[in-house]
């Protein structure tokens, strides 16, 4: 009565199989390269296995399921975990030792992610979601030598269990009302009637809220980023938020369908004050990492526009926005690393001069800048116009018009960003001959991230398409079981 | 009589999450939270009677684990500060603001 | 279909000399400046081969060329020009030709400077030849981020003396700087063009209902009848995206400052070819999609366009930086544009795309200038200059040709232009707008002799006895711009011909959907 | 237009402008001085003959000779020409400007020598771009073509007055100029605008046919025909725009002799007189026309009684005669209004150079610094008596047979404040000018410093234009009756009563009088001091202060320029857009700066603070969910 379908859950199995070769090597192997390498090399075999990998289907009675949705949000986990890893050598050699660990506990995380999207069970879902949270929680505090970190990682995890317990008893909640742990049970199960069905609804929005960093449950967000280790922050900047998203969609489109018109207007509401707080609070920032936290939490609020929105075209637009993402936040936090190497800080002040000193470095941030900001012809762009164009035909032009309004600001804060580098002159004249040293994992990773969104703002439509197919057997699955 | 038990429940989720906002000390509010916790288990217990499965106990069994999980990395962070700062006051930690 | 791609010559030249220019070597003098002036001059040898051959008789697109980018998208190359595009891209070769010699004495980075420049022209000649409307947007984006760069980097800063109840606030803002200027001038631009996106993809999406398949194609969609009611509203939507980069008031603060902030050829490019690229995309895009809503829309384009002109004028009174001066001069001259292009008749819109080419010439006359006085007396404000012209007569000569053009002398280009507005003001639906127009030009001939008194006339100011006239390859830009000046008041059938060619048809597209 | 004659015409407009644009490019000839001024004269000697052989051949066969050729085409509407249009009217102006031009060149040449060589040349080279503007505004064939020489010839009176441009006064002097005329000119343009809308050409030949035979609508005719006449009011320092000609005396003295007097301030009247047939369709204008000036030659004589500055007395008197000119013209008499203008062109350049001569001599204008200079500077002081007595309208002198004319027009046409007008203005410019006779050539104070006498450049060019001052009048009568007398305005009466104006009519006579009667008082006063004229001032103190004060017209125009325009409108609009309009831009960045600052406070970085953060996100969904 139990069917298992093994090749469903293959990349899992692989993703496993990594992890501990990655750890047998570590205990063996003094170059701490080494395993560094061999994460990014399984990563990306991974990447291109899940790319053309299309077992798609349920099992486990329905517990888990893959489509070509999950596919898609794996790609994008893994391409954040590719990138981070890559960030993350140099940064490491200082640790010598525990570098190890670093790749084990992303590895994990990962692993939790892929589990979470694809878990159509609570029990299933709540382990997934936290294997996917408490390795982050360590990576924060991970330079615990650093007290900004240790208290970067105490923060996320003090905000991050509370968030748990909440989301816990959410789901408790939802069991109780229902009786089921399966979803499909749940799904029909939930309705408004249920006062505690709406308090489960409420408990849970608060704690995935905190995932995704939904304005007022943002607040961890800045001091983690500017506090953790920059490589780890690209990657907690995307990843989980980008799981958080698709719990988002599993979670309001079957569960609690029923009260659509509920969470509908409070994601909306939520959208408008996180596109406005993260876009506000942004300008004042001094330190790029905390700058690009906030801009974080004002990209959350316009895909929350599109989660508002929850048609299909939405879904797949949030897809979208997510490759786009990924790219260009992860290049900037690694911009931000390769800074901190270079001048011990993250400061804007530390930014003057450096077009000069390298003009090729700047021009990948010039890039990453303008595709955040959401210029034409860089895949940011693109990403914003389809998230305002499912916006509007759900008829939220308010929430457009107010998100276009505040695409201005954020130019303010990205643009000054371009202008330390760019305008700025540094205060002794004798720094600008002083070059700025980018390691070779980084340079390959900004580089090849500079590229795709550059290619991609031209041709969006490698994307979208996939991006679209996606959604689209995403509700079809939805209804399926 | 089992809305007793979810009384119970609500009453000791409040109580954690009253201790998480005012207790200063990192250790205490760890503590708290783990209230919090366990206030879902004894909800999921009680949910389990209530539908007669065995569904809510086994998820029980999960949380704990989870939170066994997550105090081990909660003490140790909180040791990591207190040999930084000689403190685990968390009015403290407020080297990251603005 | 013309043998020899000479537009793409034409938008190839300053892109390769930018790519060029960017890798010469880092402390070469010479070679930015003389291959950005190569570069700039294959465009203009290239423009007027163009101007020279075009077929005014026939009238219509020549040049055509064609190349599918993303057929699946209806996303093309395709460059043609018309009698409009004509006129504009020899103004647009002139400026950039002479730009390059304005900024010949460019102290600092000097290759990105020029790198920079030559970007910036090239977004402006493709959005000139452009007949598809993403690659319009594309070039038209090209053409307003640089700027930023370009002030940011290489302008001159002045801080307003912070008073009253604003004093705070003006501090905190750093109004008056160039970053504040810089900051303004790109975002005012891009919230301008996040209008025009919006416009053109309306359309876009519109048009696939009239044609088999959706389309950026300008020539395909000039001959769909867009339904009235969109061409109400997009008509709008567009003439606000490309008014805010026209300076269209009350969305014209962007350009006092960010032209006070500029430098010279920054300046030059700007108001004399970008403002430009403003004016016509709301007669390219605008009036020729969409001619029902232009003319429904005529009365507001022109009443702003009235208040432009006298407002400019009246603002350009008051002000005593030198540099603000000739930006609200630009903000009174657009209005001129706008009202030509406003009263839909032949001499209005004759005038008006006449007044383009001629505002930018003397308005890149008139930054040039100012820049050099700027350079060499290290001050804007006029109060602290007085007698110079003592020292540089040249530079006070070209200052009043520059002047006289711009408040209408005849026989300077700046009277043609603005005498055929005024006849298609009269001839238009509003005869009144004449008044104001009138009006403008007179209060420009006050502002202008007022200005040209207080700098170059007046007793010599010991404080400037070593300061020299201008010198070297200055003398290029002053003399071309000049020259053109004249030659375009003296003889305007020249530019005339091929502009009323392109102006008859698109009066024909109004008046053809006239009830 | 037949070959010969537009070559001839080209010989006349042409070298002027040779002269301008080599001594213009060529910098190191203009800056060496001496050779532009030979080339600014030789190409204006050379104009002047040919313009004689103009003037001969279209006296000969009186056309008019016509060309026109196409400026700014257009397809579907009027296209914009430019073209020649040769009728004596013209010719007689070609020569005029020539000649006049051409004297004061020379004169130039002695007067300006202790200029530094970069400054004459370029005093030259403005001088040739005027000869050739003005040239051509009398040439020219179409309305438009008048419009932009008109603008350039304003540009060169602004460059040329501003000549000094170091001197504070010159400079505003200069500018002056040239708004006053640039206001006039905003009407000129509207009327040139309504006159394309409707009469649909700016041909002259078009026009004239249009406008009689009806074509053009009477009310739009006189709409427009009064708004060209805006123009002229402004050019021809016509009240209340005479404002600026006065001030113009800022510039080198030749150039008030030639610009200011003689040759573009009369282009206001060469222009009523050129679209004069046009002028005759539109009676009310010609009324206006009339009143506004003999009121101006009335005004503007009153103003000159009491200037102290030699040459402020002449520029009232020009404009003073000036209305004359278009009183005449109002009246409908192209001929005596015509007449006028010319030979007002010899004595008032004439008196001009004279007073210039003085100058040269006494570097002063004051009159009361000067006196008794007849003994010392004979040539002067005979050229400026010719010159004076031609003014004030004493037979034989040409000003007699001109401004005689004009009286007589005007009581003819039945005019009868217009005539008054006139007739005390030929007492007061008798008076007045004789009052500076007296005053700096007689009189009882000797003059300080060393006063003597010009060099022959000067004095021959004087004498050659007094010369013409006495014999112009006479001379040309005839020829100017058989030409224009019979354009006449105002309908057949005054056509008849043109036909009459021959003989000496009684009111002739009066004028004759009156004029007599000025330089009596004159001599009374300022020569004899029957009547100390400081206790003549005493006695009639608010009249002479309101003179002095020059009716206040130049306070009030300054206080609209400065007080209104400047301070006022222009401050106001300034104000506005950088505080409201900017402010409102500024205002909403920094709020958004500001609530972003606001709003960073409370992340505080206390961990538990940010809990609250997530009780209050639950409160507010449990909130919307409540909605």
């Amino acid at each position: 009565m139990m069917d298992f379908n093994w090749t469903l859950l293959n990349t899992e199995f692989f993703l496993v199989g990594l992890m501990l070769l990655v750890f047998l090597v570590d205990l063996f192997v003094s170059d701490k390269r080494i395993p560094a390498w061999l994460t990014i090399a399984g990563l990306v075999v991974l990447f291109f296995v899940n790319l053309w990998a299309p077992h798609y289907g349920s099992t486990l009675n329905g517990t888990l399921v893959h489509s070509s949705f999950t596919a898609f949000l794996k790609g994008v986990f893994l391409l954040a975990g590719i990138i981070a890893s890559l960030g993350a050598i140099s940064t490491l050699r200082q640790f010598e030792k525990r570098a190890g660990e670093y790749y084990l506990l992303l590895l994990a995380s990962l692993l939790g992610m892929m589990l979470v999207v694809m878990a159509r069970e609570l029990v299933l879902f709540f382990v997934a979601f936290e294997l996917m949270s408490i390795p982050l929680y360590v990576l924060a505090a991970y330079d615990k030598a650093d007290d900004r970190s240790v208290e970067a990682g105490l923060k996320l995890f003090i905000y991050g269990t509370f968030s748990s317990a909440l989301l816990a008893m959410g789901v408790t909640l939802m069991y109780g009302v229902v009786g089921s742990t399966l979803f499909r049970d749940l799904a029909s199960g939930l309705t408004q009637a249920e006062p505690l069905a709406i308090l489960g609804l409420v408990l849970f929005l608060a704690g995935v809220g905190f995932k995704v960093a939904m304005v007022p449950f943002h607040m961890w967000v800045p001091d983690t980023y500017e506090g953790a280790p920059a490589p780890f922050v690209a990657f907690l900047s995307v990843a989980p938020k980008a799981a958080g998203f698709a719990i988002l969609f599993v979670f309001l489109l079957s569960l609690f369908q029923d009260m659509a018109p509920f969470w509908k207007v409070t994601v909306a509401f939520f959208a408008g004050i996180t596109m406005i707080l993260g876009n506000l609070l942004a300008l004042p920032q001094t330190n790029l990492k905390r700058l690009l936290g906030y801009s974080g939490i004002a990209h959350i609020g316009y895909m929350l526009l599109a989660v508002a929105a929850g048609t299909e075209r939405a879904i797949a637009f949030v897809l979208f926005y997510f490759v786009s993402y990924v790219l260009s936040n992860m290049g900037a936090f690694l911009f931000a690393e390769v800074v901190r190497q270079n001048e011990g800080g993250e400061t804007l002040e530390k930014l003057h001069g450096y077009a000069q000193r390298n003009p090729l470095l700047s021009l990948y941030m010039l890039v990453f800048l303008l595709s955040l900001g959401g210029i034409p012809f860089v895949m940011g762009f693109w990403a914003k116009l389809y998230v305002f164009l499912a916006a509007v035909q759900s008829g939220l032009v308010l929430l457009v018009f107010l998100g276009a309004v505040l695409t201005v600001v954020a130019l303010f804060y990205y643009l000054n960003v371009a202008r330390q580098m760019y305008i700025e002159k540094p205060e002794q004249a004798e720094k600008l001959q002083a070059p700025v040293r980018v390691p070779g994992s980084i340079h390959l990773a900004l580089a090849l991230a500079t590229l795709a969104v550059a290619v991609l703002g031209l041709y969006p439509k490698l994307v979208v398409s996939p991006a679209l197919s996606a959604a689209h057997t995403f509700l079809q699955t939805l209804a399926g079981f | 009589m089992l809305t007793h038990y979810l009384v119970l429940a609500f009453l000791l989720f409040s109580i954690g999450a009253f201790g998480v906002l005012t207790r200063r000390n990192a250790i205490a509010i760890l503590m708290a939270i783990e209230l919090m916790l366990n206030a879902s288990n004894i909800a999921l217990v009680t949910f389990s009677r209530l539908h007669g499965n065995l569904g809510g106990q086994l998820f029980a069994f999960f949380t704990i684990t989870i939170t066994v999980a997550e105090v081990a990395v909660g003490l140790a962070i909180v040791v990591l500060i207190y040999r930084l700062r000689k403190t685990v006051n968390a009015d403290e930690m407020d080297f990251l603001k603005g | 279909m013309h043998g020899f791609p000479v537009l793409s010559l034409i938008l190839a030249a300053p892109f390769i000399g930018a790519l060029i220019v960017m890798f010469t070597p880092r402390n070469s003098y010479y070679a930015p400046r003389v291959l950005s002036a190569i570069a700039a001059s294959i465009s203009l040898l290239a423009s007027l081969y163009v101007l020279f051959t075009y077929n005014w008789h026939a009238g219509g697109f020549q040049f055509e060329e064609l190349v599918p980018l993303i057929p699946a998208l209806g996303i093309q190359y395709h460059v043609a020009v018309d009698g409009m595009s004509v006129a504009l891209l020899i103004l647009t070769a002139f400026i950039i030709f002479t730009g390059v010699f304005t900024s010949w004495t460019v102290p600092e980075r000097a290759k990105e400077f020029y790198a920079l420049l030559l970007l910036l022209v090239t977004g402006v000649f493709g959005v000139f030849m452009s007949l598809d409307l993403f690659l319009f947007f594309l070039f038209y984006e090209l053409a307003v981020l640089p700027m930023y760069l370009l002030i940011g980097i290489w302008g001159s800063t002045k801080y307003i003396v912070p008073r009253g109840v604003f004093g705070r606030m003006f501090q905190e803002l750093k109004v008056g700087t160039k970053e504040y200027s810089a900051m303004k001038l790109t975002l005012y631009l891009l919230f301008g063009s996040a209008f025009i996106l919006v416009g053109i993809l309306a359309i876009y999406k519109v048009s696939g209902q009239f044609l088999p398949q959706n389309t950026f194609d300008f020539l395909q969609l000039s001959s769909v009848h867009f339904p009235r009611e969109f061409q109400r509203i997009f008509f709008l939507v567009i003439y606000v995206g490309f008014g805010v980069l026209a300076g269209i008031w009350p969305l014209h603060t962007w350009s006092p400052d960010g032209h006070a902030a500029a430098p010279a050829a920054g300046s030059m490019m700007h108001a004399g070819v970008l403002m430009k690229l403003g004016a016509y995309g709301v007669v390219r895009v605008g009036m020729q999609l969409m001619p029902e809503g232009a003319l429904m829309w005529a009365w507001l384009v022109g009443t702003i366009a009235t208040i432009n002109i006298v407002y400019g004028a009246l603002s350009a009174m008051w002000q005593t930086d030198l540099k603000y001066i000739i930006a609200y001069s630009s903000v009174s001259h657009m209005g001129v544009v706008m009202l030509g292009a406003a009263t839909l008749t032949e001499p209005g819109l004759n005038g008006s795309i006449f007044q383009m080419v001629a505002h930018g010439f003397m308005t890149g006359l008139m930054f040039a200038l100012v820049g050099l006085v700027y350079e060499k007396t290290h001050t804007r404000n006029i109060l602290e200059m007085g007698g110079l012209g003592k020292r540089m007569p040249g530079i006070a000569t070209f200052f009043t040709i520059g002047g006289l053009s711009s408040l209408g002398l005849p026989a300077l280009a700046g009277f043609v232009a603005e005498f055929l507005v005024f006849l298609g003001a009269w001839k238009s639906h509003k005869w009144y707008w004449l008044i104001p127009a009138v009006a403008g030009a007179f209060f420009t001939a006050v502002y202008v002799l007022r200005a040209l008194k207080i700098i170059f006339w007046g007793p010599f100011n010991e404080k400037y006895k070593d300061v020299p006239d201008a010198q070297g390859p200055e003398w290029v830009s002053l003399v071309v711009l000049s020259g053109l000046l004249i030659i375009m008041g003296v003889l305007p059938f020249l530019l005339l011909r091929p502009i009323n060619a392109a102006a008859v048809e698109l009066l024909t597209t109004i008046k053809g959907v006239l009830p | 237009m037949n070959g010969n004659l537009l070559l001839w015409t080209l010989l006349v407009l042409l070298p002027p402008f040779v002269s301008f644009a080599w001594n213009g490019l060529v910098i190191p000839w203009r800056r060496a001085g001496k050779p532009a001024a030979y080339l600014s004269i030789v190409a204006i000697l050379t104009s002047l003959v040919a313009s004689l052989v103009v003037v001969k051949l279209v006296l000969a066969d009186p056309g008019p000779h016509t060309w026109q050729a196409v400026w700014m085409p257009l397809k579907h509407a009027p296209s914009i020409t430019v073209g020649l249009y040769l009728d004596p009217l013209a010719a007689i102006m070609l020569a005029v400007v020539a000649l006049v031009a051409a004297m004061v060149q020379i004169y130039s040449l002695g007067y300006m020598s202790e200029e530094p060589p970069g400054s004459l040349g370029r005093y030259f080279t403005y001088h040739s771009l005027f000869a050739f503007s003005m040239l051509n505004l009398v040439a020219a064939g179409t309305l438009i073509q008048i419009y932009a020489f008109w603008e350039l010839v304003g540009l060169c009176s602004y460059l040329l007055i501003g000549f000094w441009y170091y001197k504070p006064s010159a400079a505003n002097a200069a500018v002056k100029a040239f708004w006053t005329t640039k206001f006039g000119d905003v009407g000129f343009a509207i009327g040139l605008v309504l006159l394309w809308a409707f009469g649909g050409s700016y041909f002259l030949p078009d026009l004239f046919h249009k406008a009689a035979s009806g074509e053009i609508q009477a009310a739009v005719l006189s709409l427009s025909m009064l708004l060209v006449f805006f123009g002229a009011m402004g050019k021809s320092a016509q009240f209340p725009l005479h404002i600026w000609l006065p001030d113009a005396m800022e510039g080198p003295t030749p150039v008030s002799a030639l610009i200011h007097a003689a040759t573009m301030v009369a282009a206001g009247v060469y222009l009523v007189s050129r679209v004069f047939p046009i002028y005759t369709h539109t009676p009310e204008v010609m009324l206006f026309i009339a009143y506004i000036g003999s009121f101006t030659a009335f005004f503007a004589a009153t103003i000159a009684l009491v200037q102290e500055d030699i040459k402020r007395v002449l520029a009232y008197s020009t404009i003073s005669q000036l209305g004359y000119m278009m009183a005449a013209l109002g009246a409908g008499s192209l001929m005596a209004g015509y007449f006028h203008m010319f030979t007002h062109a010899f004595f008032k350049a004439l008196l001009f150079l004279g007073a210039g001569s003085v100058i040269h001599a006494m570097h002063t204008n004051d009159i009361w610094k000067m006196g008794r200079l007849f003994g010392k500077m004979k040539h002067t002081a005979l050229v400026f008596l010719i010159g004076t007595l031609a003014l004030a309208g004493i037979p034989p002198f040409a000003g007699y047979y001109s401004k005689d004319e004009i009286v007589v027009k005007l009581f003819e046409s039945g005019l009868t404040i217009p005539f008054l007008f006139a007739l005390v203005t030929v007492f007061l410019t008798a008076f007045y000018m004789f009052r500076v006779i007296f005053v700096v050539f007689f009189g009882n104070k000797e003059p300080e410093g060393h006063p003597h006498e010009s060099p022959p450049v000067m004095t021959v060019p004087m004498w050659i234009l007094a010369i013409l001052s006495i014999v112009a009048g006479f001379l040309f009568k005839g020829t100017f009756e058989h030409f224009f007398g019979a354009a006449a305005g105002h309908g057949a009466e005054a056509a008849e009563a043109a036909a009459h104006a021959g003989g000496h009519s009684p009111v002739a006579l009066v004028s004759l009088v009156l004029a007599f009667a000025g330089i009596f008082f004159a001599w009374l006063i300022y020569q004899k001091e029957a009547v100390s004229h400081e206790r003549l001032r005493n006695a009639l103190k608010p009249l002479y202060i309101m003179l002095r004060k020059k009716y206040w017209l130049d306070d009030i125009a300054y206080f609209l320029y400065r007080r209104v325009l400047v301070d006022g409108l222009a401050f106001l609009i300034g104000w506005f857009d950088r505080y409201i309009v900017d402010g409102i831009v500024n205002f909403v960045t920094w709020l958004t700066q500001q609530s972003g600052i606001l709003l960073r406070s409370l992340q505080n970085g206390k961990v538990q603070d940010y809990l609250y953060g997530v009780v209050l996100g639950i409160l507010l969904i449990l909130l919307l969910g409540a909605l």
